[in-house]
């Protein structure tokens, strides 16, 4: 009789539970103002990205087209993949001596893993995060990025 | 006997066997990466399996011989990519503590929470793996909704969501975002609501008792034998939490328990976990409200070097233990630096207690054992 | 029962018409000619009507939208699927039995579509009305095992096999306590013809009117179809996540979307089934004396009565699987034969009992 | 057992063995010859009782390979750091504790494996990432120009 009476019990334990889940489920299914998807395409003009999103490495520009690199390089030895080449040249400044200038900031954004090393060690604060993240392209070569935009100089600024 | 003898390899070299063999990978979609199992059946009851590992072998270890310590922060990342930040965390603690730095306590309470945080995400996507290897794909997106809150709270803070390498040798890349105690707080209030409802929709069906209860037994003998640490070890009561008997970062400070279940299935192992993510809550509440004011990383010299010796580092991450050993030789890169993952150990098991379940078992338990494939073949 | 929506005029005037204008033969075949494209457009816009169903609902279930793109709230995704489906390559397999690998889709697809003969969609609107519907419905359906089992024994792939294998054990096994509920209501109408049936539940559906025998053995029937049909958590031959797709592993383009389609009628047939047997087929709803309230719904279409109800039996089957994990096979086989099977035969007792006694309504 | 006792237990235990405590855990070099013996007793005395396997290892010291043991006890929670030495670099082979403690058979195989140590009574010892011919990555005189890119 005992073993009769645990059988329907455990039918009916188990109904119970299994119409437990039902309920969840079932509770979603009527609330459909819980869906979470986010329709990206759609939403590309309100999608915003957080203040630190790390998207890319780029070197902020001000108006006069100016930016803070100096091209010493560190953020070339700081990067564990070599996803950073500083190409500089040598000319004379207004004073006379000669002065390394950055001619080109070649950065791969294909082998680049956003470890923020360089960003990190930059003592004069020229490269940041920025946000853009549609990065896909048919040519790897395009990955290949020159931060500093074409005719820009280096920002002198008043030493403290 | 060693593991490999319980297999009969001699059957399988020679092969001709009359076994009925199947892979279970390498893409396969129960075994969560590109880990291939060779599968011997006899009807639907596993014989005995083979895990053949290394599809996305890298060499870290080599690269390792080659990077300076901040560098290799973001290798670690990539080995256990769900428990990320414990992975650097590790890196992190052996250069402070060879270099005896003292790190802020600003640091090591932040530290903290992110670890637990990084814990529950990592077993919130567990969760959601595992009710979709036994069938309940609900599950799934249930976890990772929840999983995703967290991710969000990552990337304010470190601008990336899943390999944030933000820990740096002696502190943080930069400090956390104002909004990272008030978003961690609205998570746990918001997370506390959602946990019943897992339990109501899996821990409580019948159905997933069935699938799991008595499934894939492990004693505590087996677990210490073959070095199966984290939740899935603690499941079979191997008290191995190295929070609590290596304590490091914030853990002395706060108050938790080590989850222990002694019945060695994969419903233990799963009741595990689950409490892990109770008290993981429990001890982010601890903290985040007393976060002192302070620096977010120590004084440290630009270019690391370790002075000439070995150190032994071990954390928890979210799958059990991970051990650093490293050789420098007074350079600025290791001279070898080995990386005791807990997946690899994990894994192995697999065969041990496995063998003579069913296939549809084979999947519940790699499921209960939480494998990441990155982290095994490194 | 009000004649408004009797299909029987419009097919008996389609009958007169076509007799009076060529030979009987002639009549016969051409009303058979209807009755295929007819029944096959309801399968092909059902199924894939289904498939665009169950996306939604599951979508739905799990937070997500589901399919919101191709069309007004993605409703031509599985034509589009389709299509694609169609235009993909049918991969050979290598040393696999090309005619039986190729015929086995189309056992399961004949099949699926032989079952929708006898389901009576409305008053008069049923292809055969068969003495024995019942008995015809349950023999036919359990034919699609043979293509499954033809399509995991010709793969030659390992996954297909032990799918198939699965799937046999598992409909094998199922097809009684399918039957042996239907048998509840059989007895309680004293028929096995549907439309008999049918017609025994004008003054209430059998789920109401046969006590707790009755709702216990529509239950069981919810149980052991969603088994029978591989769906839910019995998916056992497909379980993704152990075999990979199971039985269907080697079949790509428009021979998987055989099965696929065949799998979603699977689950209408199956839903009708039940509907007509305990829920009143396209009878409306009544309740008791209430006959304002019952006047309004006889104003409802039965087609329409039938849907409705059909298609809130899927919505039960799509809930049990968006919420239960899977069973394991000898956990299937415990629950049939452990479980269902007693049940059914206690529940046929009972019911017996009750028919006898004349204690039912 | 505390660390001075355990050190001192190992001195009195094993008097062939080098024990040193400047480290930082204490470490234990054996000879190779001596290794399954020592790796049972440290495993078998209830006193030392290293159940727990955590991570085995290798280091290439350019003249010598070092095997790297580390060991805990689950019971009195002391860890140990046991070491042998393999000086023949051509055909390096050590006894195998896979026998003690399961978990040693992958590990085995990682660092034959990497480094192309035998473990003598292994049963399946076979390349474990990487394919056979492959060579012995972490030996510090390998090289493989084809495959291994040095970034400038």
């Amino acid at each position: 009789m005992n073993s009769i009476y645990n059988y329907i019990k455990d039918i009916l334990n188990a109904l119970r539970s299994l119409w437990g889940g039902m309920r969840i489920t079932g509770k979603y299914f009527i609330s459909p103002g819980q869906i979470v998807t986010e329709q990206y395409p759609e939403n590309r003009a309100t999608l915003k990205m957080t203040d630190r999103f790390k998207g890319e490495i780029i070197m902020p520009h001000d108006d006069n087209n100016q930016h803070r690199c100096t091209g010493c390089g560190i953020c070339e030895i700081n990067c564990p993949n070599g996803s950073i080449k500083v190409l500089t040249e040598r000319i004379p400044n207004e004073e006379g001596k000669m002065e390394r200038v950055l001619t080109q900031h070649i950065y791969h954004l294909d082998m680049c893993t956003f470890c923020g090393l360089c960003v990190k060690t930059c003592p004069s604060a020229a490269l940041d995060y920025g946000k853009r993240f549609e990065h896909s392209v048919f040519d790897r070569s395009k990955l290949t990025k020159t931060l500093n935009q074409p005719g820009s100089s280096l920002k002198k600024e008043k030493k403290v | 006997m060693t593991m490999s003898e319980e297999i009969i390899i001699k059957d399988i070299i020679v092969g001709e066997s009359e076994d009925y063999m199947i892979n279970v990978g390498p893409q396969h979609p129960s075994t969560h990466g590109v880990l291939r199992l060779e599968v011997c059946l006899q009807g639907e009851t596993v014989k005995y399996l083979i895990p053949h590992i290394g599809y996305i072998h890298r060499g870290i270890e080599k690269m390792c011989e080659f990077d300076t310590y901040s560098q290799i922060i973001h290798l670690t990342d990539r080995m256990d990519y769900l428990s990320a930040h414990m992975n650097n965390e590790a890196v992190c603690l052996m250069v402070e503590n060879a270099l005896q730095v003292e790190v802020p306590e600003r640091v090591k309470y932040i530290r903290t929470i992110l670890d637990e945080l990084n814990r529950l995400a990592s077993h919130q996507l567990w969760w959601a793996a595992f009710g979709m290897d036994l069938g309940a794909l609900t599950t799934f997106f249930y976890g990772l909704r929840d999983r995703e809150k967290i991710l969000d709270i990552f990337e304010e803070s470190f601008g990336s969501r899943l390999l944030h390498s933000f820990n740096y040798p002696g502190g943080l890349m930069h400090d956390v975002h104002p909004n990272f105690q008030k978003r961690t707080k609205e998570f746990l209030s918001y997370f506390r609501k959602k946990l019943p409802e897992y339990n109501q929709l899996l821990t409580d069906n019948v159905i997933f008792h069935q699938r799991s209860k008595g499934i894939g037994y492990m004693s505590k003998e087996t677990a210490i034998a073959y070095g199966v640490t984290g939740p899935s070890g603690r499941g079979s009561g191997f008290s191995c939490d190295v929070r609590k008997y290596a304590p490091y970062s914030a853990y002395p400070v706060v108050k938790f328990e080590e989850k222990l279940r002694t019945e060695g299935d994969t419903f233990a192992r799963y009741l595990v976990r689950m409490d892990e993510m109770v008290e993981s809550m429990n001890i982010i509440e601890q903290l985040v409200d007393n976060i002192p004011e302070g620096d977010f990383t120590a004084k440290m010299r630009p270019v690391l070097k370790l002075p000439a010796g070995e150190y032994f580092q071990r954390v928890e991450t979210a799958r059990g233990e991970l051990a650093i050993y490293l050789v420098s030789d007074g350079n600025k890169t290791p001279y070898r630096m080995k990386f005791r993952s807990p997946n690899f150990s994990n894994l192995f098991v697999l065969n041990k207690i496995t063998a003579g379940g069913k296939i549809a078992d084979l999947v519940a338990v790699s499921g209960s054992l939480d494998l990441v494939i990155p982290d095994i073949d490194r | 029962m009000s004649k408004m929506y009797d299909f029987s005029q419009l097919t008996g005037a389609i009958d007169a018409y076509l007799r009076a204008n060529m030979s009987p033969g002639w009549a016969v075949f051409t009303e058979l000619v209807i009755i295929g494209l007819v029944a096959l457009l309801l399968y092909a816009l059902v199924g894939l009507f289904l498939v665009y169903l169950e996306r939604k609902v599951c979508a739905i279930i799990q937070n997500r939208y589901g399919p919101n793109r191709v069309g007004p709230f993605g409703l031509f995704q599985t034509v589009a699927d389709l299509i694609k489906l169609l235009m993909k390559e049918l991969i050979p397999i290598a040393r696999a039995d090309k005619f039986l690998f190729n015929l086995a889709p189309f056992i399961v697809i004949i099949v699926s579509f032989m079952t929708l003969a006898a389901m009576p969609f409305a008053l008069g609107l049923q292809a055969i009305d068969l003495n024995i519907g019942v008995l015809y419905v349950l023999a036919v359906s359990s034919l699609g095992v043979v293509g499954i089992l033809l399509a995991g024994w010709s793969s030659n792939s390992k996954y297909s096999l032990i799918g198939a294998i699965r799937s046999g054990a598992q409909i094998v096994s199922y097809e009684l306590s399918v039957g042996l509920s239907l048998l509840t209501v059989i007895i309680f109408a004293g028929s096995m013809q549907l439309s008999e049936i049918v017609a025994s539940q004008a003054d209430g559906w059998w789920l109401f009117k046969g006590h707790i025998p009755a709702f216990a053995a529509f239950l069981i029937f919810l149980i052991a179809s969603t088994a029978e049909i591989n769906r839910g958590p019995f998916d056992l031959a497909e379980a993704e996540s152990e075999l990979t797709a199971g039985f269907h592993t080697e079949y790509s383009g428009i021979k998987f979307a055989f099965f696929f389609l065949a799998e979603f009628m699977n689950m209408f047939i199956v839903a009708a089934l039940g509907v007509t047997v305990f829920l009143g087929g396209w009878m409306p709803f009544h309740v008791g004396n209430w006959e304002g309230f019952n006047q309004i719904m006889d104003f409802i279409p039965p087609l329409v009565w039938f849907t409705l109800k059909t298609f809130f039996v899927i919505y039960l089957i799509m809930w049990f699987k968006w919420t239960f994990p899977r069973l394991r096979i000898d956990q299937l086989l415990t629950l049939e034969w452990k479980y269902l099977m007693p049940l059914c035969l206690i529940n046929l007792v009972i019911v017996a009992f009750l028919v006898m006694m004349g204690w039912h309504f | 057992m505390q660390r001075e006792e355990l050190t001192d237990f190992l001195k009195t235990h094993f008097p062939g063995s080098v024990v040193r405590e400047d480290a930082q855990y204490p470490e234990l070099t054996v000879a190779a010859g001596d290794l399954t013996q020592t790796a049972a007793e440290l495993k078998n005395n209830g006193d030392l009782a290293f159940d727990y396997l955590i991570c085995l290892t290798a280091v290439d010291y350019k003249d010598k390979f070092t095997v790297v043991y580390h060991l805990e006890s689950t019971l009195h929670r002391h860890l140990l750091v046991l070491k042998t030495e393999v000086p023949d670099r051509e055909n390096p082979s050590v006894d195998t504790v896979s026998r003690l403690w399961p978990t040693a058979d992958p590990h085995e195989r990682e660092v034959y494996d990497l480094f192309g140590i035998r473990f003598n009574g292994h049963g399946n010892l076979q390349r474990l990432f990487l394919e056979e011919g492959y060579g012995f990555p972490l030996r510090k005189d390998f090289s493989d120009e084809t495959r291994v890119l040095t970034l400038s």
